[in-house]
This record gives C-alpha cells, sequence and structure tokens, in this order.
C-alpha cells in the first residue's frame, strides 16, 4: 500500500472518530450523512450515493471498534445503507420487483439535498428583520376608555391544555395504580419478598400470583409479567434462583439457599 | 447594530435633516411613553438638531389622523381627536377565561353531546351555574339533545360560533391525546392499558378521534 | 362594536378619499395589532372604499420612518427595519431556538399545510417533544385541517402572528419559495416503493399546494 494512501487512510479515520465523538451533536442519521456527503465537495445533485454509504458504514463500524452505543436509528440507517449498497454493486436482476438500486439513491439524494434546502432556508427565515427586534409595532396603542366592555377569551392553546390537564390528571400521579387490570412491579416484588421464604423446593412462578389475578386474561397476563420482573429484582440481589427447564416450559423459582434473611 | 462609538463626533457626517425626521418618527411611534427632546438627542447621531427636526414632523402630520403632540416633557403621537370615535371598537376589554370554565369548555368540546352530570364527573366538581351562562353569553355552547336516559337530562354542544373563535373548521379538528403528546404540548405518558376515567366515553379505547365519528 | 347608527346609508355622505385615508391611519395607529380590511370597512363609514385608502396610505409612507405593512389579511404601522438599531430601548430579548425548533419552523412555512411524519421524513429525526409547543406558544404556527388520508392527521400552518414577526406579507414571500418549488424541494416525495403505513400519510395531499397557488 502507497505511504500517501495509508496516511490518507490515517486522516479519514481521525476524522470519523472525530465525528463519533460528536455524535451527540448530529440531529440523526440524515444529519450525520448530509455533513459526511460535504466531504465529496460536489454538488448535491452529483454526489455519489455509493461513495456516501461507504463513508457511513465506515462511520458505524468505526464507532463500534470504539464501543460507542450508537442509537438504534443510526444502525436502522446503516442496514439500510448496507442493502443499498449490495444492490449497486451487484448488476440488476430483471426478475427482482420493487425499486432499483438508482431509484433508491436517487430518493435519499433528495432527501439530503431536501434537508439542506430546508436548513438553507430556516437561516434566511431568521436572518429577515424582525419584529421587537428590527422593525416595531406601536409601543402606546391608544384605547380611549369611553364605554367599556368586557370580553373573555381563550386561546386553542388554552382549551387542549385545560382538556390535556383534565384527562391526565390521574396520570401525574406517580404510579397510583388504582387501574384494575394492572398489577403493579412494586406490589409483585412485595408480595415475592414476603413469599420467597417460604419456597424451599422448586415452586412454579404461577404459584405466586395473587389471588384475584390467576383466571387466564389481561389480569393474569400483568399480574405474571410483573411478578417474573420481580424474581428478576431478586435474582439479581441474590435472594432467589430461577429455573426452567425447557422454552415454554414452567418458571419456577425458589429461595436461594443459606441466604441469611 | 450600531454602537456607542458609531456617534463620534465627527467621524459620521450628520444626517440630512429628512433622515433626522424619519429617526424622530420611528422613535416616537414605538415608544411606551411620550419621550423628551434631551432623550431624542441621545439616541440620534451626534449632531442632530432634534427641535428642528420636531418642527418639520410637527408640520407633516399637522392634518393628518395622528398628530405629534407635546406630553409633559416629552413627545408623542397621538390619534387627531376628532377621529377619537373611530377607536370606540379598541375599548373591548378582554379577560382570560377562568379555569373552571376553559376546563368546562374543553369537555363539552372533546366529549360533545356531553351532560351536566357527565362534565362534573370528569372535573370531579360540581359545575356552577355562572361557568354555563357565561360560556353561552359568549355563544361558545348551546344546549344539545337530552338524552334518551332516566331522567331525559339536557346535552351541551359547541356552536358555530367556538368553531370560529378558535379557527377550526369542525370539532374534529381539535387534536387527540395521542396528537398532543406527540406534539409535546402533554408532559405525562399515557399508561399502558390505562383505562378511560369513570363516566367518560362507553368505548373500549378512548380514541380521541372516534368520539366525533358518525 | 360600532353602533348602526354611526353609518345609515345615506344619512351621511361618504367621506372624501383624504379623509378615508385619515381614518384608516388612525386605526392602524391606535392598534399594536394588525387590523384587517374586513374591520376596516365595519369601523369606516358606509361606502369607503377601504383598499384604495389603503393603496394612498401605504404611499404616503413610503421611505418614512414609519411604514404600512400588510400581514395576512390584514394590515399594520411598523417602524422601518433600517432604523432598528436606534430603538434598543424597546427592543425585546427573544428566547434563542433550538436548531431543531428553527428547521421545523421553516418545514412547516415552506410545506405547509404539513403533518408531523411529513416533517420528522424531511428531518430524518423524530421531532422532540417541546418542540411543536414552543412554536405554538411563540403563535408562530397552529394547528391546521386535518388530512384526509388514513388516520387522518392533524397538519401544522404558520399563523399571521408569523408573518408579523418574520415581515412577511403572506406565505407566498417566504425568500426562496418559488426556487425551491422549482427544484422540486417542495413535493411530497415518498420512499419509491415505500408502503404506507396506517396513519402516515401520502403524496395525494389535498391543499399541499393550494396555499400557495394564486
Amino acid at each position: 500500500m502507497e505511504a500517501g494512501a495509508e496516511q490518507g487512510d490515517i486522516a479519514a479515520r481521525l476524522e470519523d472518530e472525530a465525528l463519533i465523538v460528536d455524535v451527540d451533536g448530529y440531529e440523526g442519521p440524515l444529519d450525520l450523512l448530509l455533513t459526511l456527503s460535504r466531504r465529496q465537495k460536489v454538488d448535491l445533485r452529483r454526489i455519489s450515493v455509493l461513495q456516501l454509504a461507504e463513508q457511513y458504514l465506515t462511520f458505524v463500524e468505526a464507532a463500534r471498534a470504539l464501543r460507542i452505543e450508537l442509537a438504534a436509528d443510526y444502525l436502522v440507517m446503516a442496514a439500510w445503507l448496507a442493502f443499498l449498497k449490495s444492490r449497486l454493486l451487484l448488476p440488476p436482476d430483471p426478475t427482482e420487483e420493487g425499486p432499483s438500486a438508482e431509484d433508491l439513491a436517487a430518493h435519499l439524494a433528495f432527501q439530503l439535498e431536501r434537508l439542506e434546502a430546508m436548513r438553507e432556508a430556516a437561516g434566511r427565515l431568521m436572518g429577515r428583520d424582525r419584529l421587537g427586534r428590527d422593525f416595531f409595532a406601536r409601543g402606546a396603542p391608544e384605547t380611549q376608555a369611553i364605554e367599556k366592555r368586557t370580553q373573555h377569551t381563550a386561546t386553542l392553546l388554552e382549551l387542549i391544555q385545560a382538556y390535556a390537564r383534565l384527562r391526565t390528571k390521574d396520570e401525574f400521579r406517580p404510579y397510583a395504580f388504582d387501574r384494575t387490570d394492572i398489577y403493579p412491579l412494586e406490589t409483585a416484588l412485595e408480595r415475592l419478598r414476603g413469599m420467597i421464604g417460604e419456597a424451599v423446593q422448586w415452586s412454579d412462578l404461577a404459584g405466586f400470583l395473587p389471588p384475584g389475578w390467576r383466571a387466564a386474561g389481561t389480569r393474569r397476563r400483568s399480574a405474571l409479567a410483573s411478578t417474573f420482573a420481580a424474581s428478576l429484582e431478586l435474582a439479581k440481589q441474590g435472594r432467589l434462583d430461577i429455573q426452567q427447564t425447557e422454552t415454554f416450559a414452567p418458571i419456577r423459582l425458589r429461595h436461594r439457599q443459606g441466604e441469611v434473611r | 447594530m450600531n454602537d456607542e462609538t458609531d456617534k463620534g463626533p465627527g467621524l459620521f457626517p450628520v444626517p440630512p435633516m429628512g433622515e433626522q425626521e424619519r429617526m424622530i418618527e420611528a422613535v416616537l411611534f414605538a415608544s411606551a411613553e411620550p419621550v423628551t427632546s434631551a432623550e431624542l438627542a441621545k439616541r440620534l447621531p451626534e449632531g442632530c438638531d432634534v427641535a428642528e427636526a420636531l418642527v418639520h414632523l410637527r408640520n407633516r402630520y399637522a392634518g393628518r389622523g395622528v398628530h405629534l403632540v407635546r406630553v409633559g416633557d416629552g413627545w408623542a403621537m397621538r390619534t387627531a381627536a376628532d377621529l377619537g370615535w373611530l377607536m370606540r371598537t379598541e375599548q373591548v376589554e378582554t379577560r382570560r377565561l377562568s379555569r373552571a370554565a376553559i376546563e368546562t369548555l374543553a369537555i363539552i368540546a372533546y366529549h360533545q353531546p356531553v351532560t351536566r352530570a357527565e362534565i362534573e364527573e370528569i372535573r370531579g366538581v360540581t359545575l356552577s351555574r355562572g361557568t354555563i351562562d357565561q360560556l353561552m353569553e359568549l355563544d361558545w355552547i348551546r344546549f344539545g339533545r337530552r338524552r334518551m336516559t332516566p331522567g331525559r337530562p339536557l346535552t351541551f354542544v359547541v356552536t358555530d360560533g367556538f368553531l370560529d373563535h378558535f379557527g377550526l373548521e369542525t370539532p374534529r379538528d381539535l387534536p387527540g391525546l395521542k396528537e398532543l403528546r406527540e406534539a409535546g404540548l402533554l408532559d405525562s405518558r399515557g399508561m399502558p392499558g390505562a383505562q378511560s376515567l369513570p363516566g367518560e366515553d362507553e368505548d373500549e379505547d378512548p380514541g380521541q378521534t372516534e368520539l366525533f365519528e358518525d
């Protein structure tokens, strides 16, 4: 390998790392792609989507090497770009249905161009002369109080916020589970903590469900889920063991032997 | 933006009289209070002749719908006294609707036709007579059909005046809870499997848009 | 509210144009908010030609320190932008908007009426809570009509308050709008071959362009 190419490699890698360090500064994968596309130093209409896909995938690889967790949407985009890349590289399969790789690439280029256009538009908008900063309304609007009439008024925002307040006033109460079909984790934890000491033998998880929550249906599902979650928590604390002999077999719990209660 | 250094003496030529007049015009227009000559002189570039510009400005507005007038030791723009009658509609004093009224109105808008008992159930408080009267007077609600349940209670619905005021085409354009949440207008997150409040819609799923389906 | 007796037809002669201009001048000066032509017509005596008087008034203030500007359906007096530096004491400190809020605002302005899903598609990122909220509180955006597509999503449009703030007569005057449209960058174009998900909207969008059509 030529030394120059290697150096270029290193430079590109450093650049990628700089991007990664800054990943929080990006507003999603499209924003990142737009930044990457500027490296090609061409008009967005002439961008090489293949090259862009490769740059993006390199970026994701580098992030992985640095053990940086990328948000799911970055990974979704990576998977899609990998797919697009393979489609672009392979000769078109005439039997394959759906849009061609070129159509997909063109759409991505369109999205980037549109995002950039909106950015520029936003910049121009904010750069305009603005009320209260560059031009001003009448400072002393005149009202001559001859006949005063009081009119009550409200805005749509006030209206819908009032409604939202009403509809959600119960939800603002932290975890007040008065909802009949939900068995909260806290309750399950408390119940299981109390019962597990008696479980000297392996006992079916379902046996720990509270009475009234055992019949099949939403209530049972909720109680089962919460009790299972609670059992995981207690297992983590070393207070019980969990066993499942095969997939879909009953889950069984046992008080951990020798544990000081 | 200009700053103090912009009016260092001799650095910039004094603006022409027409320009000085424009500046005073703008300042007096935008100011909430009358402005004194001294204050004007301070704001305008060095070397301006505020007194002369004021004379020009006063002449320019002579006989117009707005005058340049002296108020105490300051200057202000005021509408011509003979046109005061035009300003009469300006005297409507707008006041925020009370919390009780806006909540009641919201419930009627979202749940119409809705009975008094249902409104009280949702709000958890007794509905005062004045609230309904006020909303009726504003022409935002009216009586709907009687509910075909024991006691045949009256229902309330919103009016076209309501739609007009809130810029809605139909009550269906009101955002639903999910949409409010998505728009960030609602802080709390929905509880999975959360049930509708008692007294609300009988449907299983209180999807807001459904309320208005025909 | 104007008293009907003020403008009994035929009882009083229509005031001369100069007088009509004065009246409009006074009304617009008295109000900090834009006043619609319809509102002006209601206030002026019967038979006045508001449109013509507005043309005269606009010419009269051309080049002055204060201008007559159009804001959507309304009219308002505003100081000339080149004199903004004189009004430092009147300047209101506006909250700095986040990049997300600014971009979202631009997308709504240029693509209106636009759904939440479309905004997210353009930005390639989920609209964070609080962004819409903030723009609504500034009275720069409001809910438009629901899109008549599956899920009937809400749309957003900009308000007259937006136009007023950015000194635009109509949404058509947005800078670069024509070029963007000609470049096809305002088309709502979905991913080729993508199935529309329920609740999402497809390209068939009544009203997308009609707003800007003459």
